[in-house]
C-alpha cells in the first residue's frame, strides 16, 4: 500500500476560466503591481522592469519592484505571500521554478489577486496568463539556422544553457534537438550541453572546458545572455577566435564589441522591456475583467497593439530580432 | 631609556600602595614592595594571596585601581607588558605562554629576533644566540623544534630562558620551580646568583620554603592581599614564615600513615610507547603510596597517561584486578577505577571558563545524573563537600575556575578526582603551586586515601615529598625504570643516583 | 631534555629538526606533485590539455581565486577569518568597473588603486571591529558579508557595466600577456612571492604567526596583538580589492553579483593548501597552490568529460580525499619525530 | 540579588527584548498586518527549516566543531524523495529512509572529523560540495512536483483552529527535545566541557569523539528531516533546493549569542535569534524595505549581536580559544 506515485494519481485540475470576460471594460486606473524578478539585481529583469514601469505609468498604476537577491527555486515564495497580504492587484513575475511557488501562487489568486507570469512560466492553474517572450518553437529553430550558416551547414557544436533547472532552457533545448533530426541539419552534431549556472565566470570557464574536451567542435550556441557574453568574451581572448563560431541569445549592448570584432556574426532576441510592458498591460486587462486568460480573448496593449491569448493562456511577444554588425547600433538595451 | 642607576642600593622597582580588584575580589590591597639591585627578594603567600597579581601589576598586565609604581624612583604608568620590557623588567610567569607552532627559538625571541640586512631575521645568529642560553641553563634543547609537544618542565626551561635573554635589570620568576626537578633548579639558581652580582634585582615565587632560604635574602608576605610582612631573611625560619602567611603554625608536613599493603590492584606490564618510554613493568597494591620519580622528561607522565589510556601503547598491558585495560580509552580506565589528576591543570585538568561546581563534578557525570538528566543539586554539594574540603577560596561555586589562583584551581583538579572515590588513583605532580599549608592537606587526604585501600600512584619532582609520602619508589631514567626501592631503602642520594641513570 | 650536561647537539634530534622544516616545504611539494599528476594524467587522455592556451586557461582561472587565497592566509595564520572577501571583491568590481565606464581616460593604474582603496576600506573595518571589539571574526566577517553585498546592490541598482563601455586599458590587462603569461597571473605571482618573504622573514611576520599560534602568550610577549590582525585585515580587503578590479578587467561585465559565494572557494583553497585553519602555521604558497589545485581538477573534469552532474560530486570528493591525505601525511611524519625524539 | 541582575544582564534577555521591539514597530508600521495570523503563519513557515537545522547544529557549534554542509543535506533529502517517488516508492517508505540517510550523511562528516582528527570547517566545505553534487547526480536538472496534496497542505494549511504551521510544531518538539540535551543532561555536559576544552574532557573521561559524532549525526537527520519539509511544503524536489542556507543557519545560531569558538552558548537564545532574523526579514519585506537595505540590516544584525553579547558577558577576556 501505501502513497505512491501511482496511487496519487493525477490531481490539480484546471480551475477553468469561467468567469465571464467583458473586452469592452474600461482599462482601471490607480491598480497596485508587484513585479517580481527572479532577482532583484539582474540585469536582464532590471531592463524587463523598465517595460513594467512604463506600462503602469500609461494607466496610473503604482509598481513596486521587490524580490529576492538569490535567484533559488523558493525563494520567491515569501514575495508572493507578502504581495497577498499587502492586497496588491496583480503580480507580475518571473518564476525561478514552476512549482514551488504555485501553491503560494494559488492562495494569492483565491484571495483575488490577478498573475501574469513573463519569461519562465509556473504550473498553468497558478496563473491566469503567460506572456512568452517568443514562441519557444521559433526561438529555438532561430538559433539552430543562425549557427548551421555560421558553421556552413556541417560539424560537430555544444549547447552552453544556463542552470541545469531553468525551464524555459530546457524546453528550447528540447526543441532544438527535435529539430536537428530534421535532413537539413543531417550534418550537424550536438556534442554536449554544459551548463554555466548563469554565471559569469563559470559560462566563461564551461566555454573553455567545451574547446578542449572537443578538439574538433565547430560552434557553440548558447541560448542565455550570461552564458553567449562569457563565451564570445573567451573567444574573442583565445586562439579560437574567428575558428570557433558563436550564436544564441543576448542583449546587443552587451555584445556590440563582439559583433564588431568579428567574435561572432549574428545572436539574437526579444526586447525585454517590451515584455514587461507586454506582460503588465496583461496583467491589467485582468483586473479590469477585459480577458480571463481564456484562449481566444484578446486585449490592448498600448503602443504594441492588440495581441491575443492562446493555448493555454499564452500571449507571444512576437518574433525574435536578429542583430548583426548592420543593425546592432539601432538597439541600446 | 635605560639609565644606569647611580647608587646600587636604591630601588630599581617600587610599588607604593598598590590595590587591585576583581570585581568583588580584592586581590591586592594597599601593597607596598622595595626590589634593591643585587637582591633576590621572595614573595611568598597562601594559595590566592595575591602573589600573581601583583607580579601581573609589575608586568604591566594588570593596571591597580591605586598607588604607584616607580622605577628608578620615577613614577611610570605601564599600558602593556611591552612598557614593562622596555623599563627593564623580565617576567616569567606562573603558567607557561608558548607558540606551540614556532620553533623553540623564535619563542625565546619573538619580536626581537636578530636581523641582517634588510631587517630580514637572521634565523642563525638566532639559533646560536639561543643555543648559548641553553648551555647557560645547562639545557639540552633544540632551539630549532617546534615548542609543541614539549613538557611542562621544558616550556618553563623556555621561559627562563626568555627571561633571561633581556638583559633586564629586574627579573621576576612566578614559580618557576613548580615544575622542576631539584637539579634543573640547582642549575636555575647558579644562573640567578651570577645574575644578582650583576647587579640585577630578583623577585622570586615559590611554595618551597627551602628554594626560598636558599636563593633569598628579603621576603614579602601577602595574606589575602594585603602585606603581612616584610624584611630580611636572616635569623628567621620557616615555620616563622609559615606562620606570617597562614596565621597559625603548622604541624608536621607529611603524615603519611604507615598501612598494611593489601592485594595487586594495578598490574603493569611491559608497557612501550616507541620513543617515549620501554618495557615499563610495575604493580600497584591496594593501600600503598608508589612515587614514581626521575628526573624531568624521564617519561613519568607519558606512563602515567598510558596507563590511563590517554595516549595508546605500542605494547604491552594494563590490568586492574586482573582485568585487562582496552588501550586507549580513558573512559574504561575510569570504569576500572582509576582516577588521574594530570600535570598540567591549564590544558588537562580544568574548563577554565566553565564554573567551579561544573569542573568539579565533570568526572562524576554518570553518578550525578539519573536516566541521563543532571541532578544540578547534587552537583553543588559535591561541589561545597570538597571546596571546604580542600579549604578552597574562592567567591562563588558558579565562578568560573579561570579567575581563581593557580594553586586553587590545582585544588579544584584534585576535587574532581577525589569526590569520584577511586579505587586506584594517579597523580602526576599533584602539590604543584600549592601552598605548604594545603599540600599538607593533600598529603593527609592521599595517605587516609591510601588507608582506605586505594593504591596510589604519585609522580612528583619534590624529592622531600617522593621520600616521605612513598610507600615504594620506582624510578624512571630515559623512559625505562631504572630502579625500585622500598621505603626503607629510599634515600635521597639512592633515588638521585638511580635518576641519573648511574645505579643499577 | 636532560639534565647532564650533553653537547648541544645530538645526531637524533637534528634529523628531527630536519624533518619537521622539511614538513612545510613537504607539503608544498606534496601539492606540486599532485597538480603535475592531474595535469599530466588529464594531458595522456586529451593532448589538447598540455597545450600552452589551455595551460595558461589553468592558471588565468586559478589567478584570482589564489589572489584571494594569499589575503586569506594572511589572515588564517592570526586565528582568524575573513569570509567577506568574496562581497569586498563584487563591491570593488563593480565600483571599478562603474568609474572606469564614467573615466575612460584614466591609466590602468588608477583602475586599479580605486579597487584597492575599496578593498582598504572594506578591510578597515572589518579590522577595526575584530581588534577593537574583540569579537569573533567569524561573526564579523560573516555580518560583512552581507553588509557589503548590500551595499553593492544598492550601488548596481540592478545594472550593468559591459566590456564596450569599459576602457581598452583595463580590459587589455586582463586579457594581455607578458612572453605568453598572463598579466594577472603575473600579479598574482608577485602577490604570492612578496607575502612569502615577507611572513618568512621579517619580524612583523614571524609576529604573526605567534598571535596565530596562541594569542594570550602574544599579549605577554609584547606583541600589538589588535595593530597586527587589524593590519592583516586591511591587506585582506586590499588583496579582495585589487582582484575585484582585475575581475573587472578579465571578465569585462561585472554586475552586482559578482564573487557571490567565493568565501567557501578561497577558504577550501587555503586549506587544502595546508594552512591550519586554527592559526599558527601554513604558507601563502600552499595556499595558492591550492587554489591552483582546486581550479585545475575542476578544469580537468570538464575536458575529461564528466558529465556536468557529477563534476560538484567529485569536486567535493577530491577536496576530502586532498585534505585527508594532508592529514595522514602528518600524522605519520609526528609519529616518526616522536620515534626519533628517544631514537 | 546582584547576582540576579547579572544573571539578567545576558545577551538572550536582550535578544527577547529586540523581539518585543520589532513585535511592536512591527504592527505600528504595518497596520496590525504583521502581528496578524496569517502573517505569523507565513513567518512560522519562512523560519521553519532554519529554525530546524539551527537545533542541533547549536549543539555541534557548542561541542566546538560546525558543519557548513547542512544545507547541501537538505538538498540531497529533497533530490531523494523525487528519486524515490519517480521510482514508485510510497512515501511512508522514502520519508524514514531519507532520515537514514541524512544520518549517514552526518556520520560522514563525524567520522572525518573525528577517527582523522580533521578540521570540521575543512570537512564540511568538502561535503557541502559532495552532499550538493550528489543530489545533482541523481536529479540532474529535473524537478519533481506530483506529490499528493495529503503530504502537501501544510504548506498552506496551518495546524487547524491555530495559526501555527505544522513545521513549528514540530520544531517546538524538537526544541524541548535538544534542550533538555544540552542544557540538563550529562551528554549536554559533557558538550560543553568538549566546546570549551577538548583536552581537558578526554581526560575527564567524556567520549568525545563519540559525543561529537552523535551530534554530526544528529544534525544530518535533522537537515534531512528539513529537507523533506522543504521538499513537501513547496512541493518542488529539486536538487538546488536549500543552495546557500548554510550561512543563514549558522548567522542565527550566533546571533543568538553561541560561541563560536564553542562551549558557550543556549538554545533559547539560538530560537530568540532565529525568531529576530525572521520577523525583521518578514517585517521589512512587508515595509516594502529594498532588498539591498535588507541585506545590509542583516548583517549589521549580525555584527551587533556579536559585539553586543561580548559587551554583556561578564565573563574575563581570554576565551578565544579555539575548539
Ligand atoms: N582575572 C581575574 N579575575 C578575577 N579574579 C582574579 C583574577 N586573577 C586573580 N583573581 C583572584 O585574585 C586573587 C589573587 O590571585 P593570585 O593569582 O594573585 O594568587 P597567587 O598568590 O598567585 O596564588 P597561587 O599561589 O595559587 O598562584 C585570587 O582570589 C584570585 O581568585
Ligand atoms: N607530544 C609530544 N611530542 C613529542 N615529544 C614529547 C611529547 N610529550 C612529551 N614529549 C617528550 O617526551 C619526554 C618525556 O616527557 P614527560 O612529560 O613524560 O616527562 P616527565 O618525566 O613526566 O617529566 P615532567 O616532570 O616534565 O612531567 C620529554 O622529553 C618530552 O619533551
Ligand atoms: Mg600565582
Ligand atoms: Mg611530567
Amino acid at each position: 500500500g501505501g502513497t505512491t506515485k501511482d496511487s496519487a494519481g493525477q490531481q490539480g485540475n484546471q480551475p477553468g476560466n469561467t468567469a465571464a470576460a467583458n473586452p469592452d471594460a474600461k482599462l482601471k486606473t490607480g491598480l497596485k503591481v508587484t513585479y517580481l524578478p527572479k532577482q532583484v539585481n539582474n540585469p536582464y529583469f532590471t531592463v524587463v522592469g523598465k517595460g513594467v514601469e512604463q506600462a503602469a505609468a500609461e494607466f496610473q498604476a503604482a509598481v513596486k519592484a521587490t524580490g529576492p537577491s538569490e535567484a533559488s527555486a523558493a525563494s520567491q515564495v515569501t514575495y508572493i505571500n507578502t504581495a497577498a497580504q499587502q492586497r496588491q492587484d496583480v503580480l507580475v513575475l518571473a518564476a525561478n521554478d514552476e512549482n514551488a511557488v504555485a501553491p503560494a501562487l494559488k492562495t494569492a489568486r483565491a484571495q483575488g489577486m490577478k498573475v501574469v507570469t513573463l519569461d519562465s512560466d509556473v504550473a498553468e492553474d497558478a496563473r491566469d496568463v503567460f506572456v512568452n517572450q517568443v514562441d519557444s518553437g521559433e526561438i529555438a529553430v532561430k538559433q539552430v539556422e543562425l549557427l548551421s550558416k555560421a558553421i556552413g551547414g556541417s560539424g560537430e557544436f555544444a549547447i552552453l544553457s544556463a542552470t541545469a533547472n531553468a525551464t524555459n532552457q530546457n524546453t528550447w533545448i528540447d526543441i532544438m534537438q527535435r529539430e536537428l533530426a530534421k535532413p537539413e541539419y543531417a550534418q550537424l552534431k550536438l556534442v554536449e550541453i554544459a551548463y554555466g549556472n548563469d554565471d559569469d565566470q563559470t559560462s566563461f570557464q564551461k566555454t573553455q572546458g567545451l574547446l578542449q574536451a572537443h578538439p574538433n567542435l565547430k560552434g557553440i550556441i548558447s541560448p542565455t545572455t550570461v552564458g553567449l557574453a562569457a563565451a564570445a568574451r573567451y573567444l574573442g581572448s583565445s586562439e579560437y577566435k574567428g575558428k570557433v563560431a558563436l550564436t544564441g541569445l543576448g542583449t546587443p549592448n552587451q555584445m556590440r564589441e563582439y559583433v564588431k570584432n568579428d567574435t561572432l556574426t549574428s545572436f539574437a532576441l526579444w526586447e525585454p522591456a517590451k515584455l514587461g510592458y507586454l506582460a503588465t498591460y496583461a496583467a491589467a486587462a485582468l483586473a479590469s475583467g477585459q480577458i480571463t486568460g481564456a484562449a481566444g480573448q484578446k486585449f490592448k496593449a498600448g503602443n504594441l497593439g492588440e495581441y491575443a491569448i492562446g493555448r493555454s493562456g499564452e500571449v507571444v511577444l512576437g518574433p525574435p530580432t536578429v542583430f548583426t554588425k548592420d543593425n546592432i547600433d539601432r538597439f541600446d538595451f | 631609556m635605560q639609565q644606569p642607576s647611580g647608587n646600587a642600593s636604591a630601588p630599581v622597582v617600587e610599588l607604593r600602595g598598590v590595590s587591585k580588584n576583581f570585581g568583588p575580589v580584592r586581590a591586592l590591597s594597599e601593597v607596598s614592595l622595595l626590589l634593591e639591585p643585587g637582591t633576590a627578594h621572595a614573595l611568598l603567600g597562601e594559595n590566592g594571596a595575591g602573589k600573581s597579581t601583583l607580579i601581573k601589576v609589575l608586568a604591566g598586565v594588570h593596571r591597580p585601581e591605586r598607588g604607584a609604581l616607580l622605577v628608578d624612583g620615577l613614577p611610570r604608568r605601564f599600558t602593556g607588558p611591552g612598557d614593562a620590557r622596555a623599563a627593564g623588567i623580565a617576567v616569567i610567569y606562573q603558567e607557561p605562554t608558548l607558540f606551540g607552532d614556532l620553533s623553540v627559538a623564535e619563542n625565546v625571541f619573538m619580536g626581537r629576533q636578530p636581523l641582517r640586512a634588510g631587517r630580514r631575521i637572521d634565523t642563525r645568529a638566532l639559533h646560536a644566540t639561543v643555543r648559548a642560553l641553553f648551555d647557560r641553563l645547562g639545557v639540552d634543547l633544540d632551539p630549532a623544534r617546534p615548542a609543541r609537544g614539549l613538557s611542562i618542565a621544558d616550556q618553563q626551561v623556555i621561559e627562563i630562558a626568555k627571561a633571561l635573554s633581556f638583559d633586564a635589570r629586574v627579573i621576576v620568576m612566578d614559580e618557576p620551580t613548580a615544575a622542576l626537578s631539584p637539579a634543573e633548579t640547582g642549575r636555575l639558581f647558579g644562573v640567578a646568583r651570577a645574575l644578582l652580582e650583576h647587579g640585577v634585582a630578583v623577585l622570586f615565587v615559590s611554595h618551597r620554603l627551602d628554594e626560598v632560604f636558599e636563593l633569598c635574602t628579603r621576603a614579602t608576605v601577602l595574606r589575602d592581599g594585603e602585606l603581612v610582612w616584610s624584611g630580611a631573611l636572616a635569623g628567621k625560619t620557616p615555620d616563622d614564615l609559615v606562620r606570617r602567611m597562614v596565621g597559625r603554625a603548622l604541624s608536621a608536613l607529611f603524615p603519611k600513615q604507615d598501612s598494611v599493603p593489601g592485594e595487586t590492584v594495578l598490574a603493569a606490564r611491559r608497557l612501550t610507547r616507541e620513543g617515549v618510554f620501554t618495557d615499563v613493568s610495575f604493580d600497584l597494591r591496594a593501600g600503598e603510596i608508589v612515587a614514581l620519580a626521575g628526573l624531568v622528561g624521564a617519561g613519568r607522565s607519558e606512563v602515567a597517561r598510558a596507563v590511563f589510556g590517554i595516549d595508546r601503547l605500542d605494547a604491552g598491558e594494563v590490568r586492574v584486578r586482573g582485568r585487562p585495560l582496552p588501550n586507549g580509552s580513558p573512559t574504561a580506565a575510569m570504569a576500572a577505577g582509576i582516577g588521574f589528576v594530570p600535570e598540567d591543570r591549564r590544558q588537562q585538568g580544568l574548563v577554565m571558563d566553565a564554573s567551579i561546581e561544573r569542573n568539579a563534578g565533570l568526572a562524576s557525570l554518570g553518578a550525578l545524573s539519573r536516566g541521563g538528566l543532571i541532578r544540578r543539586r547534587d552537583e553543588r554539594a559535591l561541589a561545597r563537600d570538597w571546596a571546604v574540603k580542600l579549604r578552597l577560596k574562592f567567591a562563588r561555586l558558579t565562578d568560573p575556575v579561570g579567575v581563581l589562583s593557580g594553586g586553587n584551581q590545582q585544588k579544584v583538579v584534585l576535587a574532581k578526582w577525589l569526590s569520584r572515590g577511586p579505587r586506584v588513583l594517579i597523580v602526576d605532580e599533584p602539590t604543584r603551586g600549592i601552598d605548604v599549608a594545603t599540600k599538607a592537606e593533600v598529603h593527609r587526604l592521599l595517605s587516609e586515601l591510601a588507608a582506605d585501600g586505594v593504591a596510589v600512584l604519585m609522580i612528583s619532582s619534590e624529592l622531600p615529598e617522593v621520600l616521605g609520602m612513598a610507600d615504594r619508589v620506582l624510578v624512571m631514567h630515559e623512559g625505562r625504570l631504572a630502579a625500585e626501592l622500598p621505603r626503607a631503602e629510599a634515600t635521597e642520594e639512592a633515588v638521585a643516583l638511580a635518576a641519573a641513570g648511574r645505579s643499577a | 631534555m636532560t639534565v647532564t650536561a650533553a653537547p648541544p647537539e645530538t645526531p637524533g634530534k637534528g634529523n628531527a629538526r630536519r624533518l619537521i622544516d622539511r614538513a612545510g616545504r613537504i607539503r608544498e611539494l606534496g601539492i606540486a606533485g599532485v597538480l603535475v599528476v592531474v595535469i599530466a594524467g588529464t594531458a595522456l587522455a586529451n593532448p589538447r590539455f598540455a597545450e600552452p592556451q589551455s595551460i595558461r586557461d589553468l592558471l588565468l582561472n586559478a589567478s584570482i581565486i589564489a589572489l584571494l587565497a594569499v589575503g586569506q592566509t594572511i589572515v588564517v595564520i592570526t586565528r582568524n577569518v575573513d569570509l567577506s572577501v568574496g562581497s569586498v571583491l563584487g563591491l570593488s568590481a563593480f565600483v571599478t568597473a562603474d568609474l572606469a565606464a564614467a573615466h575612460r581616460g584614466l591609466p590602468v593604474v588608477a583602475y586599479l588603486a580605486i579597487g584597492v582603496l575599496i578593498g582598504i576600506a572594506c578591510g578597515t573595518g572589518n579590522g577595526l571591529v575584530v581588534s577593537l571589539g574583540r569579537v569573533p571574526s567569524l561573526v564579523v566577517t560573516l555580518g560583512t558579508l552581507y553588509v557589503f553585498r548590500g551595499l553593492d546592490f544598492a550601488f548596481a541598482h540592478g545594472t550593468q557595466v559591459n566590456a564596450a563601455e569599459l576602457p581598452e586599458g583595463l580590459l587589455s590587462l586582463g586579457s594581455g600577456r607578458v612572453l605568453g603569461v598572463p598579466h594577472l597571473v603575473l600579479i598574482t605571482l608577485l602577490a604570492v612571492v612578496v607575502a612569502w618573504f615577507f611572513l618568512r622573514s621579517y619580524r612583523s611576520g614571524r609576529e604573526l604567526y605567534a598571535i596565530g599560534s596562541q594569542p594570550e602568550a602574544a599579549v605577554l610577549a609584547g606583541i600589538p596583538v589588535g595593530r597586527r590582525v587589524f593590519a592583516a585585515f586591511a591587506v585582506s580587503g586590499a588583496i579582495a580589492g585589487l582582484a575585484g578590479a582585475l575581475w573587472t578587467a578579465r571578465y569585462g561585465t561585472v554586475d552586482a553579483a559578482a564573487g557571490t559565494g567565493l568565501e567557501l572557494q578561497v577558504v577550501a583553497a587555503v586549506v587544502v593548501g595546508g594552512v591550519a585553519i586554527f592559526g599558527g602555521s601554513g604558507s601563502v604558497l600552499g595556499a595558492a597552490l591550492g587554489a591552483l589545485l582546486l581550479s585545475t581538477i575542476s578544469g580537468c573534469l570538464v575536458v575529461l568529460g564528466v558529465p556536468a552532474f557529477w563534476q560538484q560530486a567529485v569536486t567535493g570528493a577530491l577536496l576530502l580525499a586532498a585534505i585527508t591525505v594532508d592529514r595522514v601525511v602528518s600524522l605519520r611524519l609526528a609519529r616518526s619525530l616522536r620515534r626519533r625524539n628517544h631514537g | 540579588m546582584a547576582d540576579r541582575l547579572r544573571g539578567l544582564l545576558r545577551w538572550e534577555t536582550a535578544l527577547v527584548l529586540l523581539l518585543a521591539a520589532v513585535a511592536i514597530a512591527g504592527s505600528a508600521r504595518t497596520g496590525g498586518t504583521f502581528l496578524s495570523g496569517q502573517n505569523l503563519f507565513y513567518l512560522g513557515l519562512d523560519i521553519g527549516e532554519i529554525a530546524l537545522i539551527a537545533l542541533p547544529l547549536t549543539c555541534v557549534i557548542v561541542a566546538g566543531e560546525i558543519d557548513l554542509s547542512v544545507a547541501s543535506v537538505l538538498g540531497l533529502s529533497s533530490a531523494l524523495i523525487g528519486t524515490l517517488w519517480n521510482a514508485g516508492w510510497p512515501l511512508e517508505a522514502i520519508l524514514p529512509f531519507v532520515l537514514v540517510v541524512g544520518a549517514l550523511c552526518g556520520a560522514v562528516n563525524g567520522l572525518l572529523v573525528t577517527s582523522l582528527g580533521l578540521p570540521s570547517l575543512a570537512v564540511t566545505i568538502g561535503t557541502l560540495a559532495l552532499y550538493r553534487g550528489l543530489a545533482l547526480v541523481l536529479l540532474g536538472d529535473t524537478a519533481v512536483a506530483d506529490f499528493p496534496a495529503s503530504y502537501t497542505k501544510f504548506g498552506i494549511e496551518p495546524v487547524p483552529g491555530t495559526w501555527l504551521p505544522y513545521p513549528i510544531l514540530a520544531c517546538a518538539v524538537l526544541a524541548v527535545i535538544f534542550g533538555v540535551l544540552l542544557h540538563a543532561s550529562s551528554f549536554g555536559r559533557a558538550t560543553f566541557a568538549i566546546g570549551a576544552n577538548t583536552e581537558a574532557a578526554r581526560f575527564s573521561g567524556i567520549r568525545v569523539k563519540r559525543t561529537k559524532l552523535v551530534l554530526f549525526v544528529l544534525t544530518g537527520a535533522v537537515a534531512a528531516l528539513a529537507g523533506i519539509v522543504y521538499t513537501l511544503r513547496f512541493s518542488s524536489a529539486r536538487a538546488d533546493n536549500g543552495n546557500g542556507l548554510e550561512l543563514a543557519v549558522v548567522a542565527a545560531v550566533l546571533l543568538g549569542g553561541v560561541s563560536i569558538f564553542g562551549g558557550r552558548g543556549t538554545l533559547g537564545g539560538v530560537l530568540a535569534g532565529v525568531l529576530l532574523l525572521g520577523g525583521l526579514r518578514n517585517l521589512l519585506i512587508l515595509d516594502d524595505v529594498s532588498t539591498e537595505t535588507l541585506t545590509v540590516v542583516t548583517g549589521l544584525l549580525l555584527l551587533a549581536g556579536v559585539l553586543a553579547n561580548r559587551f554583556l558577558s561578564s565573563v574575563p577576556a581570554g576565551r578565544r580559544q579555539p575548539p
